[in-house]
Protein backbone atom coordinates (compact mmCIF):
# COMPACT_ATOMS: atom_id res chain seq x y z
CA UNK A 1 0.00 0.00 0.00
CA UNK A 2 0.84 3.54 0.14
CA UNK A 3 3.11 5.00 2.86
CA UNK A 4 1.20 7.49 4.69
CA UNK A 5 4.04 9.74 5.82
CA UNK A 6 4.94 9.98 1.93
CA UNK A 7 1.61 10.69 0.59
CA UNK A 8 1.00 13.36 2.86
CA UNK A 9 4.64 15.06 2.38
CA UNK A 10 4.01 14.71 -1.36
CA UNK A 11 1.39 16.90 -0.45
CA UNK A 12 2.53 19.12 1.64
CA UNK A 13 4.99 19.94 -1.35
CA UNK A 14 2.47 20.22 -3.67
CA UNK A 15 0.52 22.81 -1.53
CA UNK A 16 3.44 24.63 -0.53
CA UNK A 17 4.30 25.20 -4.46
CA UNK A 18 0.79 26.01 -5.98
CA UNK A 19 0.45 28.80 -2.39
CA UNK A 20 4.13 30.04 -3.26
CA UNK A 21 3.51 30.42 -7.21
CA UNK A 22 0.24 32.17 -6.22
CA UNK A 23 1.65 34.52 -3.50
CA UNK A 24 4.75 35.44 -6.72
CA UNK A 25 1.52 35.65 -9.15
CA UNK A 26 -1.67 36.77 -7.43
CA UNK A 27 -1.94 40.62 -7.71
CA UNK A 28 -4.90 41.01 -5.05
CA UNK A 29 -3.38 41.02 -1.31
CA UNK A 30 -5.96 39.42 0.39
CA UNK A 31 -5.62 36.51 -1.92
CA UNK A 32 -1.90 36.58 -1.63
CA UNK A 33 -2.54 36.53 2.09
CA UNK A 34 -4.88 33.41 1.45
CA UNK A 35 -1.87 32.19 -1.09
CA UNK A 36 0.51 32.71 1.73
CA UNK A 37 -1.56 30.52 4.34
CA UNK A 38 -2.10 27.62 1.66
CA UNK A 39 1.73 27.04 1.65
CA UNK A 40 1.87 27.92 5.61
CA UNK A 41 -0.31 24.59 5.42
CA UNK A 42 1.54 22.77 3.30
CA UNK A 43 4.65 23.35 5.24
CA UNK A 44 2.92 22.07 8.19
CA UNK A 45 1.87 19.00 6.73
CA UNK A 46 5.15 17.86 5.48
CA UNK A 47 6.17 18.07 9.15
CA UNK A 48 3.25 16.47 10.57
CA UNK A 49 3.73 14.05 7.91
CA UNK A 50 7.25 13.39 8.82
CA UNK A 51 6.17 13.30 12.76
CA UNK A 52 3.55 10.32 11.98
CA UNK A 53 5.09 6.87 13.10
CA UNK A 54 1.82 4.62 12.02
CA UNK A 55 -2.10 4.24 13.26
CA UNK A 56 -1.23 2.67 16.22
CA UNK A 57 2.15 4.30 17.94
CA UNK A 58 2.22 7.99 19.12
CA UNK A 59 3.72 10.80 16.96
CA UNK A 60 6.82 12.65 17.05
CA UNK A 61 5.90 15.57 19.94
CA UNK A 62 9.02 18.11 19.06
CA UNK A 63 7.18 18.64 15.22
CA UNK A 64 3.86 19.33 16.82
CA UNK A 65 5.05 21.52 19.26
CA UNK A 66 6.61 23.33 16.35
CA UNK A 67 3.22 23.52 14.33
CA UNK A 68 1.22 24.55 17.05
CA UNK A 69 3.09 27.50 17.14
CA UNK A 70 3.46 28.11 13.38
CA UNK A 71 -0.29 27.76 13.53
CA UNK A 72 -0.64 30.83 15.61
CA UNK A 73 2.03 33.19 14.60
CA UNK A 74 0.30 32.32 10.91
CA UNK A 75 -3.07 33.83 12.50
CA UNK A 76 -1.21 36.97 13.66
CA UNK A 77 0.73 37.40 10.67
CA UNK A 78 -2.35 37.28 8.72
CA UNK A 79 -4.14 39.73 10.82
CA UNK A 80 -1.25 42.35 10.33
CA UNK A 81 -0.74 42.01 6.53
CA UNK A 82 -4.96 42.88 6.70
CA UNK A 83 -4.24 45.72 8.63
CA UNK A 84 -1.27 47.06 6.33
CA UNK A 85 -3.70 46.65 3.33
CA UNK A 86 -6.45 48.30 4.91
CA UNK A 87 -4.19 51.10 5.69
CA UNK A 88 -3.02 51.17 2.20
CA UNK A 89 -6.69 51.10 0.80
CA UNK A 90 -7.26 54.14 2.97
CA UNK A 91 -4.41 55.91 1.67
CA UNK A 92 -5.00 55.40 -2.04
CA UNK A 93 -8.55 56.90 -0.96
CA UNK A 94 -9.88 53.62 -3.08
CA UNK B 1 -8.86 -4.77 4.35
CA UNK B 2 -7.56 -2.03 7.23
CA UNK B 3 -4.98 -0.76 5.44
CA UNK B 4 -6.73 -0.68 2.46
CA UNK B 5 -9.11 1.44 4.36
CA UNK B 6 -6.72 3.84 5.24
CA UNK B 7 -5.36 4.41 1.83
CA UNK B 8 -8.90 5.01 0.82
CA UNK B 9 -9.35 7.23 3.65
CA UNK B 10 -6.02 9.01 3.25
CA UNK B 11 -6.67 9.81 -0.63
CA UNK B 12 -9.56 11.14 -0.27
CA UNK B 13 -8.49 13.48 2.43
CA UNK B 14 -5.72 14.58 -0.06
CA UNK B 15 -7.97 14.96 -2.62
CA UNK B 16 -10.42 17.11 -0.46
CA UNK B 17 -7.06 19.27 0.48
CA UNK B 18 -5.59 19.86 -3.27
CA UNK B 19 -9.11 20.55 -4.76
CA UNK B 20 -10.10 23.27 -2.09
CA UNK B 21 -6.63 24.75 -1.88
CA UNK B 22 -6.87 25.49 -5.95
CA UNK B 23 -10.49 26.59 -5.79
CA UNK B 24 -9.81 28.70 -3.37
CA UNK B 25 -6.65 30.54 -5.35
CA UNK B 26 -8.90 30.62 -8.70
CA UNK B 27 -12.41 31.11 -7.58
CA UNK B 28 -13.71 34.58 -9.19
CA UNK B 29 -14.38 36.48 -6.70
CA UNK B 30 -12.98 36.93 -2.75
CA UNK B 31 -15.27 36.13 -0.98
CA UNK B 32 -15.58 32.88 -2.32
CA UNK B 33 -11.76 32.68 -2.22
CA UNK B 34 -12.31 33.06 1.72
CA UNK B 35 -15.52 30.36 2.46
CA UNK B 36 -13.16 28.00 0.29
CA UNK B 37 -10.57 29.05 2.47
CA UNK B 38 -12.15 28.08 5.69
CA UNK B 39 -13.40 25.06 4.15
CA UNK B 40 -9.66 24.12 3.31
CA UNK B 41 -9.22 24.63 7.17
CA UNK B 42 -11.44 22.53 8.01
CA UNK B 43 -10.05 19.35 6.01
CA UNK B 44 -6.99 20.16 7.03
CA UNK B 45 -8.14 19.74 11.13
CA UNK B 46 -9.23 16.39 9.71
CA UNK B 47 -6.07 15.39 8.57
CA UNK B 48 -4.30 16.23 11.42
CA UNK B 49 -6.53 14.36 13.84
CA UNK B 50 -5.62 11.87 11.26
CA UNK B 51 -2.29 11.92 11.31
CA UNK B 52 -2.63 11.53 15.49
CA UNK B 53 -1.73 15.10 16.03
CA UNK B 54 -4.53 16.10 18.31
CA UNK B 55 -2.81 19.14 19.86
CA UNK B 56 -2.66 20.44 15.94
CA UNK B 57 -6.07 19.64 15.15
CA UNK B 58 -7.48 21.49 18.24
CA UNK B 59 -5.27 24.62 17.05
CA UNK B 60 -6.63 24.10 13.89
CA UNK B 61 -10.28 23.61 14.36
CA UNK B 62 -10.01 27.15 16.83
CA UNK B 63 -8.07 28.78 14.25
CA UNK B 64 -7.98 27.77 10.77
CA UNK B 65 -11.42 27.21 10.88
CA UNK B 66 -13.11 29.47 13.25
CA UNK B 67 -10.78 32.85 13.69
CA UNK B 68 -9.29 32.95 10.27
CA UNK B 69 -12.16 33.06 8.98
CA UNK B 70 -13.82 35.27 10.93
CA UNK B 71 -11.31 37.88 10.01
CA UNK B 72 -10.77 37.80 6.61
CA UNK B 73 -14.60 37.75 6.11
CA UNK B 74 -15.11 40.82 8.15
CA UNK B 75 -11.96 42.67 6.33
CA UNK B 76 -14.20 42.04 3.21
CA UNK B 77 -17.01 43.68 4.72
CA UNK B 78 -15.70 47.53 4.52
CA UNK B 79 -15.40 47.15 0.90
CA UNK B 80 -17.53 48.36 -1.51
CA UNK B 81 -19.42 45.04 -2.98
CA UNK B 82 -18.66 44.84 -6.75
CA UNK B 83 -14.83 45.47 -5.75
CA UNK B 84 -15.16 42.36 -3.43
CA UNK B 85 -17.08 40.75 -6.91
CA UNK B 86 -14.72 41.18 -9.42
CA UNK B 87 -10.95 40.94 -8.20
CA UNK B 88 -9.21 43.90 -8.58
CA UNK B 89 -5.95 44.58 -9.89
CA UNK B 90 -3.70 46.94 -7.66
CA UNK B 91 -0.81 44.83 -6.46
CA UNK B 92 2.19 44.01 -7.68
CA UNK B 93 2.40 41.78 -11.26
CA UNK B 94 5.34 40.05 -12.59
CA UNK B 95 6.37 40.67 -15.99
CA UNK B 96 3.91 39.52 -18.68
CA UNK B 97 3.00 36.43 -19.77
CA UNK B 98 6.77 34.79 -19.79
CA UNK B 99 7.06 36.25 -16.22
CA UNK B 100 4.28 34.12 -15.51
CA UNK B 101 5.84 30.64 -17.46
CA UNK B 102 8.98 31.41 -15.50
CA UNK B 103 7.80 31.55 -11.96
CA UNK B 104 5.36 28.44 -12.26
CA UNK B 105 8.34 26.56 -14.22
CA UNK B 106 10.72 27.42 -11.35
CA UNK B 107 8.56 26.71 -8.49
CA UNK B 108 7.62 23.21 -10.09
CA UNK B 109 11.01 22.52 -10.68
CA UNK B 110 12.09 23.39 -6.75
CA UNK B 111 8.55 21.20 -6.05
CA UNK B 112 9.94 18.52 -7.62
CA UNK B 113 13.17 18.72 -5.90
CA UNK B 114 11.78 18.63 -2.83
CA UNK B 115 9.26 15.81 -3.49
CA UNK B 116 11.83 13.74 -4.49
CA UNK B 117 13.67 13.92 -1.29
CA UNK B 118 10.59 13.27 0.77
CA UNK B 119 9.94 10.55 -1.57
CA UNK B 120 13.47 8.94 -0.27
CA UNK B 121 14.38 10.87 2.79
CA UNK B 122 11.13 9.85 4.32
CA UNK B 123 11.97 6.62 6.31
CA UNK B 124 15.49 7.74 7.61
CA UNK B 125 16.19 6.22 11.05
CA UNK B 126 16.97 9.89 12.30
CA UNK B 127 13.76 11.04 12.76
CA UNK B 128 12.88 9.53 15.48
CA UNK B 129 15.67 10.53 17.92
CA UNK B 130 14.15 13.71 19.34
CA UNK B 131 10.77 12.29 20.13
CA UNK B 132 13.17 9.58 21.90
CA UNK B 133 14.23 12.23 24.31
CA UNK B 134 11.05 13.79 25.08
CA UNK B 135 9.85 10.43 26.08
CA UNK B 136 12.57 9.74 28.42
CA UNK B 137 12.71 12.97 29.89
CA UNK B 138 8.88 13.58 30.45
CA UNK B 139 8.59 12.75 33.83
CA UNK B 140 10.94 15.26 34.71
CA UNK B 141 8.95 18.04 33.45
CA UNK B 142 5.65 18.05 35.89
CA UNK B 143 3.31 17.01 33.18
CA UNK B 144 2.39 14.00 31.09
CA UNK B 145 2.02 15.84 27.98
CA UNK B 146 4.64 15.64 25.59
CA UNK B 147 3.70 18.65 23.32
CA UNK B 148 3.04 21.18 26.58
CA UNK B 149 5.96 19.49 27.99
CA UNK B 150 8.17 20.63 24.60
CA UNK B 151 6.44 23.89 24.19
CA UNK B 152 7.19 24.81 28.47
CA UNK B 153 9.39 23.11 29.39
CA UNK B 154 12.43 21.94 27.08
CA UNK B 155 11.79 24.84 24.95
CA UNK B 156 10.10 27.22 26.80
CA UNK B 157 12.27 29.81 25.18
CA UNK B 158 10.91 29.11 21.77
CA UNK B 159 7.32 29.57 23.56
CA UNK B 160 8.69 32.89 25.43
CA UNK B 161 9.67 34.03 21.76
CA UNK B 162 6.69 33.38 20.04
CA UNK B 163 4.51 35.66 22.78
CA UNK B 164 6.59 38.46 21.83
CA UNK B 165 6.46 37.65 17.72
CA UNK B 166 2.57 37.69 18.46
CA UNK B 167 2.78 41.31 20.58
CA UNK B 168 5.31 42.50 18.02
CA UNK B 169 2.17 41.72 15.43
CA UNK B 170 -0.36 43.32 17.83
CA UNK B 171 1.74 46.19 18.38
CA UNK B 172 2.41 46.85 14.34
CA UNK B 173 -1.76 46.56 13.85
CA UNK B 174 -2.15 49.19 16.65
CA UNK B 175 0.37 51.38 15.55
CA UNK B 176 -1.29 51.43 12.33
CA UNK B 177 -4.62 53.08 13.43
CA UNK B 178 -8.65 53.54 12.15
CA UNK B 179 -9.13 50.08 12.97
CA UNK B 180 -12.58 48.24 12.50
CA UNK B 181 -14.52 51.16 14.05
CA UNK B 182 -17.96 49.31 12.20
CA UNK B 183 -19.80 47.27 15.02
CA UNK B 184 -22.61 44.80 13.69
CA UNK B 185 -26.23 45.37 13.90
CA UNK B 186 -28.02 43.91 16.48
CA UNK B 187 -30.12 40.95 16.01
CA UNK B 188 -32.33 38.40 17.86
CA UNK B 189 -30.70 35.05 16.20
CA UNK B 190 -27.00 35.90 16.64
CA UNK B 191 -28.06 37.36 20.15
CA UNK B 192 -29.48 34.28 21.20
CA UNK B 193 -26.54 32.36 19.76
CA UNK B 194 -24.25 34.72 21.89
CA UNK B 195 -26.43 33.78 24.68
CA UNK B 196 -25.02 30.09 25.07
CA UNK B 197 -22.02 30.25 22.35
CA UNK B 198 -20.35 32.27 24.83
CA UNK B 199 -20.08 31.14 28.29
CA UNK B 200 -19.54 27.00 26.42
CA UNK B 201 -16.54 28.59 24.67
CA UNK B 202 -15.22 29.81 27.76
CA UNK B 203 -15.90 27.07 29.60
CA UNK B 204 -14.01 24.73 27.21
CA UNK B 205 -11.35 27.10 27.38
CA UNK B 206 -11.23 26.38 31.36
CA UNK B 207 -11.05 23.21 30.35
CA UNK B 208 -8.63 22.73 27.94
CA UNK B 209 -6.06 25.00 29.75
CA UNK B 210 -6.37 22.62 32.81
CA UNK B 211 -6.37 19.11 30.46
CA UNK B 212 -3.23 20.51 28.77
CA UNK B 213 -1.23 19.08 31.34
CA UNK B 214 -2.19 15.22 30.81
CA UNK B 215 -3.89 15.48 27.64
CA UNK B 216 -4.06 17.56 24.23
CA UNK B 217 -4.73 21.08 24.74
CA UNK B 218 -3.29 23.99 26.65
CA UNK B 219 -2.58 27.40 26.41
CA UNK B 220 -2.48 27.93 22.72
CA UNK B 221 -5.99 26.43 22.19
CA UNK B 222 -7.58 27.63 25.38
CA UNK B 223 -6.48 31.50 24.24
CA UNK B 224 -7.67 30.66 20.99
CA UNK B 225 -11.10 29.33 22.21
CA UNK B 226 -11.40 32.88 24.36
CA UNK B 227 -10.85 34.82 21.27
CA UNK B 228 -13.33 33.19 19.50
CA UNK B 229 -15.59 34.11 22.61
CA UNK B 230 -14.28 37.63 21.87
CA UNK B 231 -15.34 37.55 18.15
CA UNK B 232 -18.64 36.02 19.12
CA UNK B 233 -19.22 39.09 20.92
CA UNK B 234 -18.51 41.78 18.61
CA UNK B 235 -20.20 40.03 15.83
CA UNK B 236 -23.66 39.91 18.00
CA UNK B 237 -23.26 43.36 18.26
CA UNK B 238 -20.80 44.04 21.22
CA UNK B 239 -18.16 46.78 19.70
CA UNK B 240 -16.23 45.87 22.38
CA UNK B 241 -15.91 42.31 21.91
CA UNK B 242 -16.07 41.69 25.73
CA UNK B 243 -12.77 42.92 26.49
CA UNK B 244 -11.71 45.50 29.28
CA UNK B 245 -10.09 49.28 28.02
CA UNK B 246 -6.93 51.36 28.65
CA UNK B 247 -4.74 50.14 31.56
CA UNK B 248 -6.33 46.70 32.14
CA UNK B 249 -6.10 45.88 28.66
CA UNK B 250 -2.87 46.86 28.10
CA UNK B 251 -1.36 45.04 31.23
CA UNK B 252 -3.19 41.76 29.86
CA UNK B 253 -1.41 42.28 26.13
CA UNK B 254 1.92 41.73 28.18
CA UNK B 255 0.71 39.63 31.01
CA UNK B 256 2.32 36.51 29.01
CA UNK B 257 6.10 37.53 28.31
CA UNK B 258 5.68 39.14 31.79
CA UNK B 259 4.97 36.13 33.79
CA UNK B 260 7.27 34.12 31.84
CA UNK B 261 10.13 36.74 32.46
CA UNK B 262 9.39 37.05 35.99
CA UNK B 263 9.43 32.99 36.62
CA UNK B 264 12.81 32.99 33.91
CA UNK B 265 14.41 35.84 36.67
CA UNK B 266 13.78 34.23 39.62
CA UNK B 267 14.98 30.87 38.59
CA UNK B 268 18.03 32.49 37.25
CA UNK B 269 18.50 34.29 40.61
CA UNK B 270 17.86 30.96 42.38
CA UNK B 271 21.09 29.75 40.65
CA UNK B 272 19.03 27.33 38.42
CA UNK B 273 19.09 29.08 34.93
CA UNK B 274 16.79 30.86 32.48
CA UNK B 275 13.22 29.25 32.86
CA UNK B 276 14.90 26.31 34.57
CA UNK B 277 12.01 25.28 37.00
CA UNK B 278 12.67 23.22 39.87
CA UNK B 279 11.44 19.69 39.43
CA UNK B 280 9.00 19.68 42.35
CA UNK B 281 7.04 22.64 41.04
CA UNK B 282 7.30 22.02 37.54
CA UNK B 283 3.58 21.16 37.27
CA UNK B 284 2.55 24.01 39.41
CA UNK B 285 4.57 26.80 37.50
CA UNK B 286 4.03 25.79 34.24
CA UNK B 287 -0.03 25.75 34.50
CA UNK B 288 0.37 29.64 36.38
CA UNK B 289 2.45 30.33 33.01
CA UNK B 290 -0.08 28.82 30.80
CA UNK B 291 -2.88 30.62 32.55
CA UNK B 292 -1.49 34.22 31.68
CA UNK B 293 -0.20 33.36 28.41
CA UNK B 294 -4.50 31.79 27.95
CA UNK B 295 -4.95 35.72 28.43
CA UNK B 296 -2.67 37.54 26.95
CA UNK B 297 -2.84 35.31 23.51
CA UNK B 298 -7.17 35.90 23.85
CA UNK B 299 -6.43 39.47 24.21
CA UNK B 300 -4.19 39.98 21.51
CA UNK B 301 -6.28 37.56 18.59
CA UNK B 302 -9.14 39.82 19.60
CA UNK B 303 -7.14 43.21 18.99
CA UNK B 304 -6.00 41.61 16.29
CA UNK B 305 -9.86 40.48 15.09
CA UNK B 306 -10.89 44.07 15.89
CA UNK B 307 -7.64 45.99 14.22
CA UNK B 308 -7.22 48.82 16.93
CA UNK B 309 -8.13 49.14 21.00
CA UNK B 310 -11.88 49.20 21.92
CA UNK B 311 -12.49 53.46 22.61
CA UNK B 312 -12.36 54.00 26.31
CA UNK B 313 -15.06 55.98 27.31
CA UNK B 314 -18.14 53.28 26.34
CA UNK B 315 -21.31 55.98 27.38
CA UNK B 316 -20.90 58.68 24.90
CA UNK B 317 -24.13 61.25 24.51
CA UNK B 318 -26.14 60.38 21.59
CA UNK B 319 -25.18 61.25 17.88
CA UNK B 320 -21.92 62.81 19.33
CA UNK B 321 -19.52 60.63 17.33
CA UNK B 322 -18.10 61.65 14.76
CA UNK C 1 -25.93 -7.45 21.09
CA UNK C 2 -25.07 -3.90 22.03
CA UNK C 3 -22.11 -3.58 19.68
CA UNK C 4 -24.80 -4.73 16.50
CA UNK C 5 -27.02 -2.32 17.86
CA UNK C 6 -24.46 0.30 17.87
CA UNK C 7 -22.79 -0.70 13.87
CA UNK C 8 -26.26 -0.90 13.10
CA UNK C 9 -27.19 2.71 14.57
CA UNK C 10 -23.57 4.07 12.93
CA UNK C 11 -24.78 2.93 9.54
CA UNK C 12 -28.10 4.31 9.79
CA UNK C 13 -26.05 7.51 10.52
CA UNK C 14 -23.85 7.54 7.73
CA UNK C 15 -26.40 6.97 5.25
CA UNK C 16 -28.44 9.90 6.40
CA UNK C 17 -25.35 11.51 5.29
CA UNK C 18 -24.96 10.44 2.16
CA UNK C 19 -28.72 10.99 1.49
CA UNK C 20 -28.03 14.82 2.59
CA UNK C 21 -25.64 14.68 0.34
CA UNK C 22 -27.45 13.72 -3.00
CA UNK C 23 -29.84 15.94 -1.94
CA UNK C 24 -27.22 18.80 -1.59
CA UNK C 25 -26.19 17.96 -5.12
CA UNK C 26 -29.78 17.41 -6.81
CA UNK C 27 -32.25 19.20 -5.20
CA UNK C 28 -33.63 22.15 -7.24
CA UNK C 29 -33.10 25.62 -5.07
CA UNK C 30 -31.49 26.99 -2.02
CA UNK C 31 -34.01 26.12 0.48
CA UNK C 32 -34.68 22.80 -1.13
CA UNK C 33 -31.14 22.16 -0.24
CA UNK C 34 -31.06 23.65 2.63
CA UNK C 35 -34.02 20.93 3.98
CA UNK C 36 -32.08 18.43 2.90
CA UNK C 37 -28.73 19.44 4.45
CA UNK C 38 -31.07 19.51 8.37
CA UNK C 39 -31.59 16.12 7.45
CA UNK C 40 -28.64 14.98 7.53
CA UNK C 41 -27.23 17.29 9.87
CA UNK C 42 -30.08 16.29 12.82
CA UNK C 43 -30.41 12.88 12.14
CA UNK C 44 -27.28 11.19 10.24
CA UNK C 45 -25.46 13.35 12.75
CA UNK C 46 -27.76 11.90 16.19
CA UNK C 47 -27.70 8.48 15.08
CA UNK C 48 -24.14 8.33 14.65
CA UNK C 49 -23.41 10.17 18.11
CA UNK C 50 -25.77 7.82 19.91
CA UNK C 51 -23.95 4.72 17.91
CA UNK C 52 -20.80 6.17 19.35
CA UNK C 53 -22.06 6.91 22.73
CA UNK C 54 -23.24 2.79 23.26
CA UNK C 55 -19.61 2.45 22.37
CA UNK C 56 -17.79 5.27 24.48
CA UNK C 57 -15.81 3.64 27.91
CA UNK C 58 -16.31 6.46 29.66
CA UNK C 59 -19.48 8.50 31.01
CA UNK C 60 -17.21 11.81 30.61
CA UNK C 61 -16.72 10.72 27.02
CA UNK C 62 -20.54 9.85 26.49
CA UNK C 63 -21.28 13.16 27.74
CA UNK C 64 -18.96 14.98 25.54
CA UNK C 65 -20.54 13.39 22.66
CA UNK C 66 -24.47 14.41 23.96
CA UNK C 67 -23.30 18.34 24.47
CA UNK C 68 -21.72 17.66 20.74
CA UNK C 69 -24.95 16.44 19.38
CA UNK C 70 -27.31 19.27 20.77
CA UNK C 71 -24.28 21.92 19.85
CA UNK C 72 -24.13 20.67 16.55
CA UNK C 73 -28.63 20.72 16.30
CA UNK C 74 -28.53 24.02 17.72
CA UNK C 75 -25.70 25.55 15.37
CA UNK C 76 -27.19 23.76 12.31
CA UNK C 77 -30.54 25.93 12.92
CA UNK C 78 -28.74 28.82 13.94
CA UNK C 79 -26.89 28.93 10.82
CA UNK C 80 -29.86 27.77 8.62
CA UNK C 81 -31.71 30.63 9.64
CA UNK C 82 -28.65 32.68 9.10
CA UNK C 83 -28.08 31.92 5.46
CA UNK C 84 -32.24 31.88 4.49
CA UNK C 85 -32.37 34.94 6.33
CA UNK C 86 -28.96 36.45 4.19
CA UNK C 87 -30.42 34.81 0.89
CA UNK C 88 -33.74 36.32 1.52
CA UNK C 89 -32.19 40.09 1.92
CA UNK C 90 -29.97 39.68 -1.04
CA UNK D 1 -15.94 -4.72 14.26
CA UNK D 2 -13.16 -1.77 13.80
CA UNK D 3 -13.66 -2.58 10.24
CA UNK D 4 -17.40 -1.72 9.91
CA UNK D 5 -16.22 1.38 11.67
CA UNK D 6 -13.34 1.79 9.23
CA UNK D 7 -15.93 1.76 6.38
CA UNK D 8 -17.93 4.36 7.72
CA UNK D 9 -15.33 6.54 7.88
CA UNK D 10 -14.52 6.02 4.44
CA UNK D 11 -18.14 6.51 3.15
CA UNK D 12 -18.26 9.76 5.16
CA UNK D 13 -14.62 10.75 3.32
CA UNK D 14 -16.48 10.11 0.17
CA UNK D 15 -19.25 12.07 1.11
CA UNK D 16 -17.48 15.14 2.00
CA UNK D 17 -15.34 14.98 -1.59
CA UNK D 18 -18.88 14.63 -3.40
CA UNK D 19 -20.19 17.19 -1.21
CA UNK D 20 -17.18 19.58 -2.13
CA UNK D 21 -18.27 19.12 -6.22
CA UNK D 22 -21.56 22.02 -5.48
CA UNK D 23 -19.14 23.83 -3.90
CA UNK D 24 -16.27 24.05 -5.91
CA UNK D 25 -18.15 24.45 -9.42
CA UNK D 26 -21.04 26.73 -7.74
CA UNK D 27 -20.97 30.27 -8.51
CA UNK D 28 -23.02 31.84 -5.80
CA UNK D 29 -21.48 32.42 -2.10
CA UNK D 30 -24.52 31.45 -0.38
CA UNK D 31 -24.51 28.31 -1.54
CA UNK D 32 -20.75 27.52 -1.04
CA UNK D 33 -21.45 28.32 2.80
CA UNK D 34 -24.72 26.58 2.72
CA UNK D 35 -22.09 23.40 1.74
CA UNK D 36 -19.23 24.67 3.86
CA UNK D 37 -21.79 23.68 6.85
CA UNK D 38 -22.38 20.50 5.48
CA UNK D 39 -18.54 20.29 5.32
CA UNK D 40 -18.87 20.92 8.48
CA UNK D 41 -21.58 18.66 10.80
CA UNK D 42 -19.67 15.84 8.34
CA UNK D 43 -16.11 16.51 9.87
CA UNK D 44 -17.17 16.49 12.97
CA UNK D 45 -18.60 12.71 12.72
CA UNK D 46 -15.49 11.66 10.83
CA UNK D 47 -13.62 12.75 13.58
CA UNK D 48 -15.57 11.05 16.16
CA UNK D 49 -15.42 8.45 14.17
CA UNK D 50 -11.53 8.83 14.29
CA UNK D 51 -11.56 9.22 17.50
CA UNK D 52 -12.72 5.62 18.06
CA UNK D 53 -11.15 3.85 15.33
CA UNK D 54 -7.60 5.55 16.42
CA UNK D 55 -8.68 4.63 20.26
CA UNK D 56 -7.54 8.79 21.22
CA UNK D 57 -10.70 10.33 23.13
CA UNK D 58 -8.69 13.46 22.82
CA UNK D 59 -10.23 13.89 19.59
CA UNK D 60 -13.37 14.19 20.78
CA UNK D 61 -12.17 17.56 22.01
CA UNK D 62 -11.38 18.35 18.75
CA UNK D 63 -14.99 17.74 17.74
CA UNK D 64 -16.14 19.55 20.26
CA UNK D 65 -14.07 22.87 19.09
CA UNK D 66 -14.75 22.11 16.01
CA UNK D 67 -18.86 21.97 16.56
CA UNK D 68 -18.37 25.43 18.70
CA UNK D 69 -16.31 27.41 15.64
CA UNK D 70 -18.10 26.09 12.81
CA UNK D 71 -20.89 28.82 13.36
CA UNK D 72 -19.25 31.23 13.95
CA UNK D 73 -18.20 31.48 9.81
CA UNK D 74 -21.44 31.49 9.16
CA UNK D 75 -21.95 34.25 11.36
CA UNK D 76 -19.59 36.28 10.39
CA UNK D 77 -20.71 35.59 6.73
CA UNK D 78 -24.10 36.87 6.85
CA UNK D 79 -23.89 39.69 9.12
CA UNK D 80 -23.52 43.11 7.47
CA UNK D 81 -21.89 46.01 8.96
CA UNK D 82 -24.13 47.84 10.96
CA UNK D 83 -23.71 51.59 11.77
CA UNK D 84 -20.52 52.72 10.76
CA UNK D 85 -19.50 54.93 14.07
CA UNK D 86 -16.42 56.43 11.71
CA UNK D 87 -16.05 56.14 7.96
Amino acid sequence: MIDTGVLYGLTGVALAAMGFRATLLEPEVIRKLLAINIMGVGIFLLMIATAYTGPDTAADPVLHALVLTGIVVAVSATALGLALERRRRDKDGS
Amino acid sequence: MNTLSWSFLDILLVIALVLLAGAALRARSLRQSIILFIAFGLVTALVWARLRAPDVALAEAAIGAGLTGALLLTALRNRPSEESRLVSNNGMRWGGRWGNVAITVSVSLVALGIGWAVLYGMNDTQSGRLAGQVGSALELSGVSNPVTAVLLNFRAYDTLLELAVLLAALLGILSLGGGRATHCTVDPIATSLRGWLVPLLILTAGYQLWVGAHAPGGAFQAGALLAAAGVVQHLAGRAHAGLPVGAVLRVLMVSGIGIFMTMGLWTFLGGRGFLAYPQRWAGELILLIELFATLAIAVTLILCYLGSEPERRRITPAGSKP
Amino acid sequence: MLDWISTFLILAGVAFFVSGTIGLLRLPDLYCRLHALTKSDNLGHGLLILGLMLRSDDLLTALKLLLIWILVLTASAAASQLIAQYSGRS
Amino acid sequence: MPDVLMLACVVMAATLVVGLVPMVRSTSSVERMLTAQLLGTNGVGLILLLAQILDMPALVDVALVLALLAVIAVVAFTRRSGGSERA
